[in-house]
């Protein structure tokens, strides 16, 4: 039995995040590591039950293998119901038909069935790998209020940035009258979060004209918004503050880690706003005799015996004694072996850094090093210098996965 | 494996009883994260146990909170899993000794409808990673009726008039004193109990009908049905807890890394409830040595040899040395922290001393203001 | 729904005595499949509310068997869900009017930690399928303290004594009549209410201090705070179940197909544990008429105007009319069962006849061999 | 963190099942509803749990939407576990590569990693598309004491039937010696039930040698085993006795339906095999003044007020005064009108049967008439009269999912 539900929750997840290199290699980018013990997606899921969304529909394409073994039930957002919860929604078979998601809008476009099922009246579409905490339940009470067709969720973003964004452009703040897709000129700062919430009638008309067009590269913001505009929907900008971000490169995914060592950024511990994860199971984490942390965060499981400042160490690392880790992230079961220093720098998981070998470069003061990167399951070997800004992939494929 | 658990939770509520006040004995923080009774359900689910019956008999608000549907431990299951068991009507009872039997009584019909063979009695005092499918297969390959997990450990530092031993020959029987006071290194009970679940039945009818009440003194001490009764000897570690000077040596023994490793495996983990907080964040001027430090913890000021659980919060110039902070509790500034045990959610005000030895641990109950 | 939920599962434990005697009353099975706490579970998990305590006193072994971890109410959550909350210190008292205050001093941290802003408390002996949140937009457009729920029906033939019924003026204020003898058409009290949480831990500090003990004749028939107390009128069907004829009667009432309409909505539906049984086996020769059939039940010969639980077997010749046969009944060969209530597991042995009558039902204890 | 598991399943349930015709329409054939209140996977599954195998892994490809959402979390079969547990597998894409399934022995291929995850000695590979009850766990021990790199389950069949199926020939009824695929002229009687154990580390070898033959069609019966018996692998045959059916033809799956009315074929009330399934919310069913049921099951929900004999009726289904329901299968939630008759019929959920409508023809004594199927959602009008043998298809399509 299916129940009616106001608004569900549909998330893209299929893209390949090619720009994150090696930390995509095996797996989807919404369920790259990030934050201590959390992976990107759960910040998007969190956000969903915290505000009191509990159908998301989750639309993997790229290797959704780790994707679908950490969603699993949804239990740990709370989102394993009778009905609703989370599913993940890969491209399936239909009679005489398959193919595999072509854009944004047609991945939602193959999955009307699924939305039916809850009869809603209005559907939020979120993407996967942005980090933000944002309470969902009051853009749609502005939605509502409005009598919009749709709102898009925007930022106020530096005028150097917003030609990498889509750019909102507004009556009065809030009415929207102008939409241009990473445009050269911006014609306003308010970017567009990629966070819509549609009447769900419109939105099935619109996929569906779409969806006919041959010359449509079906995509959200190059075709339905655009369309829509033309049409003079009832289109409004719901301007959201705080802090977000994308984390699509391997410059801002590092910069989003560093930014929970800021107490002022993004918070993980507030109590009305839990972020949510599917937890290691591990001990609490050991500081040695000759661990010496500071400015970091450190996760269960984890055994310091060096020197760590303006870190992320995800779980069940392992630290050697002289090892040094600086404005670097290291994820889970990594083991860093004594005497290696580590600097800017993101550490896949189950990475093995032998004692003595240095990657990344420390910058002087203030100054600001190219990330050094090293793929998950590489080993780097005793001794060895990876120079600041390398992509390392040593892994043996699959079979480690 | 072919046997249902049956977990007691209650026992040993007077041996610790600062903490029991609010709590049964399984429920009762320790290691930082986990609760007492963790060890053994997670024993139990790592042997392949499926079906675990926990006896409560008071105060198990925060043990009910604890275990919820039994998740964690694998145990929330359509068949079997995890089960608690109030008392039918209450006993008043609570001395150490007549509680098993009279526990098993209530349980009696749960044991019956199991469909497995054997059954695992279990208490909740000793911490230890015990595989007890080997249990089995030693007591199959024995014949025997019962048998009892004992290990070797030097007692003269238990209160041992609680303590249970046992007296073994060359073919592993036991004799079982309880009490007594004796010390140097001896093969001390580990409240773990294997046998047949019919047999199990007939002792439970046994003892309802002449009113016995301790399975250790009563069925194994006398063994008036001539059982053949085995011990066990667990050789990895195991660490009783029957005081306050045990619990607080049970968590400082996790400071080292051979024990860490004996009991927190890979492939047998030692399951526990899930919080959701945050990494531990160690702020500029943290300073932090030979201690585990659980999520949550915000970490300014200086902590050695000691245990820190969720939440807690140790502020700039606050030192804690050999002693264990449950969940939640606050470290003022200036505020130093000796050998001590400080319960959930209590607070130290800035600028005060607290300080115990290892022979006598300072311990500060829940929710106290310091 | 802004409301957490709180469901006696005992007080009324003595009016169905021969079904609470190895049950506490929200366990009593009901119309086939059901049992009674399931309704109010139901309503209160259809109304959008996440979060219910069930308190328990006694004998809530088969409730704790039912309800475990919440599942099938979708109240096995992370946040919130079910709770069973056992007494902390046995009560002796049984009578149904020193029950509910002292039950909440029981659940006071419980509610106090509750994020919700509101409070919905039920007992179980109410048939029905109700929208709490109808009540709770009620309450607020009347500024209440206090939302009681009735029904009108006709008390008569209720063993009026333990009937609470509400006098109530032109502004929905009502005046709590508790026992005396009233007949015809009354406001009959549903056991429901609804209040502001702070308003409840006022009035169980107040019940602390001063020994109140009963929610209705202390606190809802005295009034003493002057609260605004107003009714709500529930207009669907509803059914009390005060004796075993009410019980009998209540069954029966599922026969009509307007009943099972207002009760067993589609999209409000009665949530159950799941049993797995396959679905009812009619063989060759079976009669049936006018009846409720659960699965698993195999029917061989004749049933009239009843109720047929879960893995009945009903054997050729035998003739079952005007009837509730619990889960596992076995109707023998031959035997005629008239007017009867049959509790779980009895079994009728070959050509018996057991007959009662409306007024007075035949009743069966769990497990008699007839 | 992963466990070791000794056994795991891997249930193939991505085929179409297109002789189910309309049935299998919006739903994969594992998906199809079977005996009052099941579908046909649960009895694998149950199989599965029943034996003590708890990893499934089940490879969808087909419509997975209904059997995704019925299969979920794993819970009404007990598969929703901390380790392992009940897992969808549809394909996906790799880093630059993506394709559907190919053949049974190619899904599997395709999720060598997921096995991997798991470490298993032994891999049960299972179709979803058969109604039995079997202890795997014998088969395993059987397998494991024969030192067997393959076990293959076999059934006695007539020499008739035997070109259905793949033939298995043995030196002593163990030991294999020969495989034939449907053969004309079969030189046994053992047929295949597509059940499979093999080593695990062999199964991989011959996995990743078909994938790189491109004249293959990378299926098990076609190509793996005949490969196992070129090669000289030790394999063996596990006779299985007991009720097996292969539910993938209309016929077959009315009579299976049928079958379970006779006490001695298929026993679904057995306490120590139960056969579980995602149960309905609804009441016991109501047997009305009018009714009259006989040899005949009827699942909760229902309401009955005609004349049922020798058919199996699904959950919420109503029949009206004075309508015939004869030797056939009813699916939830149709509802069949007054004076309506059904001979011989399979009809799906959701139908619509007005009053006096005639589906199919009662048959004379034992005379079997073919089969009527009527599929989801279809409306037949008053008065109708629908011949014996008709496929009737009047769904909506998609929305009515």
């Amino acid at each position: 039995m299916i129940q009616k539900k106001k608004c569900i929750a549909m998330l893209l997840a299929g893209g390949q995040g090619s720009r994150l290199h090696v930390l995509t290699k095996n797996i989807a980018k919404p369920a790259v590591p990030f934050g201590g013990k959390y992976r990107i997606i759960d910040f998007t899921l969190s956000n969903c039950i915290n505000s009191n969304i509990s159908v998301v529909g989750v639309l993997t394409q790229y290797e959704p293998l780790v994707l679908n073994r950490y969603i699993r039930n949804g239990q740990p957002w709370d989102l394993d119901r009778l009905y609703g919860g989370v599913y993940t929604l890969p491209p399936y078979q239909k009679n005489g038909n398959s193919q595999w998601y072509e854009g944004t809008a047609n991945a939602i476009y193959q999955n009307i069935s699924f939305i039916e099922q809850y009869d809603p009246e209005y559907v939020l579409i979120l993407s996967g790998d942005h980090i933000y905490t944002m309470d969902y339940s009051k853009m749609l009470s502005f939605h509502e209020e409005k009598n919009a067709d749709i709102t898009i969720a925007v930022i106020n973003v530096s005028l150097k940035d917003a030609s990498r964004f889509g750019i909102v452009c507004t009556e009065d703040g809030e009415k929207i009258n102008g939409f241009q897709e990473k445009p050269k000129e911006p014609k306003s700062t308010l970017a567009s979060m990629g966070i819509y919430i549609f009447k769900w009638e419109k939105l099935r008309q619109y996929l569906i004209a779409d969806e006919a067009d041959e010359t449509s590269s079906k995509d959200f913001g190059k075709n339905i918004i655009p369309k829509m505009l033309e049409n003079g929907e009832n289109m409004y900008a719901y301007s959201f503050e705080g802090y977000w971000k994308d984390v699509g490169t391997i410059d801002s995914l590092w910069e989003a880690n560093m930014d929970i060592l800021n107490n002022d950024h993004l918070k993980l511990n507030d109590p009305d706003w839990k972020i949510y994860a599917r937890n290691p199971i591990a001990p609490p984490h050991y500081a040695g005799e000759k661990a010496s942390t500071e400015n970091s965060i450190v996760s269960e499981g984890s055994e310091l015996n060096g020197t760590i400042r303006n870190s992320v160490i995800f779980y069940n690392v392992k630290t050697g004694e002289g090892s040094e880790i600086g404005n670097s992230v290291v994820m889970q079961n990594t083991v860093v072996g004594k005497n290696a220093k580590i600097y800017n720098a993101i550490i896949a998981e189950h990475v093995t850094v032998q004692d003595g070998a240095i990657i990344g470069e420390k910058g002087e003061g203030d100054e600001r090093k190219p990330i050094t990167v090293v793929g998950s399951y590489s080993v780097i070997k005793s001794g060895e210098k990876i120079p600041a800004g390398k992509i390392i992939d040593r892994s043996e494929g699959d079979e480690n996965l | 494996m072919n046997a249902i658990g049956i977990v007691f939770s209650n026992i040993h509520d007077n041996e610790l009883s600062v903490f029991t006040k609010t709590r049964t004995f399984g429920a009762v923080p320790f290691g930082g994260r986990y609760r007492l009774i963790d060890f053994v359900l997670s024993n139990m689910t790592n042997s392949g146990i499926t079906t675990v019956g926990v006896v409560a008999r008071n105060n198990y608000h925060s043990l009910i909170n604890h275990l919820g549907s039994g998740k964690e431990w694998d145990l929330s299951r359509k068949f079997g899993g995890l089960t608690i068991y109030p008392p039918y009507s209450t006993t008043t009872g609570k001395s150490l000794y007549n509680g098993r039997l009279e526990a098993l009584k209530n349980v009696y019909n749960y044991i019956q409808r199991a469909r497995e063979d054997y059954v695992v009695m279990s208490d909740c005092d000793v911490i230890c990673n015990i595989d007890y499918s080997d249990v089995l297969d030693f007591h199959n390959r024995l014949e025997a009726d019962i048998t009892a997990v004992y290990h070797r450990a030097d007692v003269s530092s238990l209160s041992s008039k609680n303590a249970v031993t046992y007296k073994i020959d060359g073919e592993y029987n036991i004799k079982t004193r309880v009490g007594g006071h004796f010390s140097g290194t001896q093969n001390l009970s580990m409240s773990m109990w294997l046998l047949k679940k019919g047999l199990l039945l007939e002792i439970i009818d046994e003892a309802i009908s002449t009113g016995l009440q301790s399975f250790e003194r009563d069925i194994l001490a006398v063994n008036p049905a001539k059982l053949k009764i085995v011990g066990y000897n667990f050789e990895g570690y195991a660490k009783q807890i029957i005081s306050t000077v045990d619990f607080h040596q049970a968590n400082m023994n996790l400071l080292s890394s051979s024990v860490r490793s004996e009991l927190f495996k890979k492939d047998r983990p030692i399951y526990t409830r899930v919080y959701d907080a945050m990494p531990a964040k160690y702020e500029e001027g943290a300073k932090v040595k030979n201690s585990l430090v659980a999520n949550g913890a915000v970490i300014m000021g200086t902590v050695e040899d000691s245990v820190i659980g969720r939440n807690v919060y140790i502020a700039k110039g606050a030192k804690v040395r050999k002693s264990v902070l449950m969940q939640g509790v606050v470290v003022n500034e200036g505020s130093v922290v000796n050998s001590a045990l400080i319960d959930k959610e209590t607070v130290i005000r800035p600028r005060q001393t607290v300080s115990g030895s290892e022979a006598f641990p300072f311990v500060a109950p829940k929710g106290s203001i310091i």
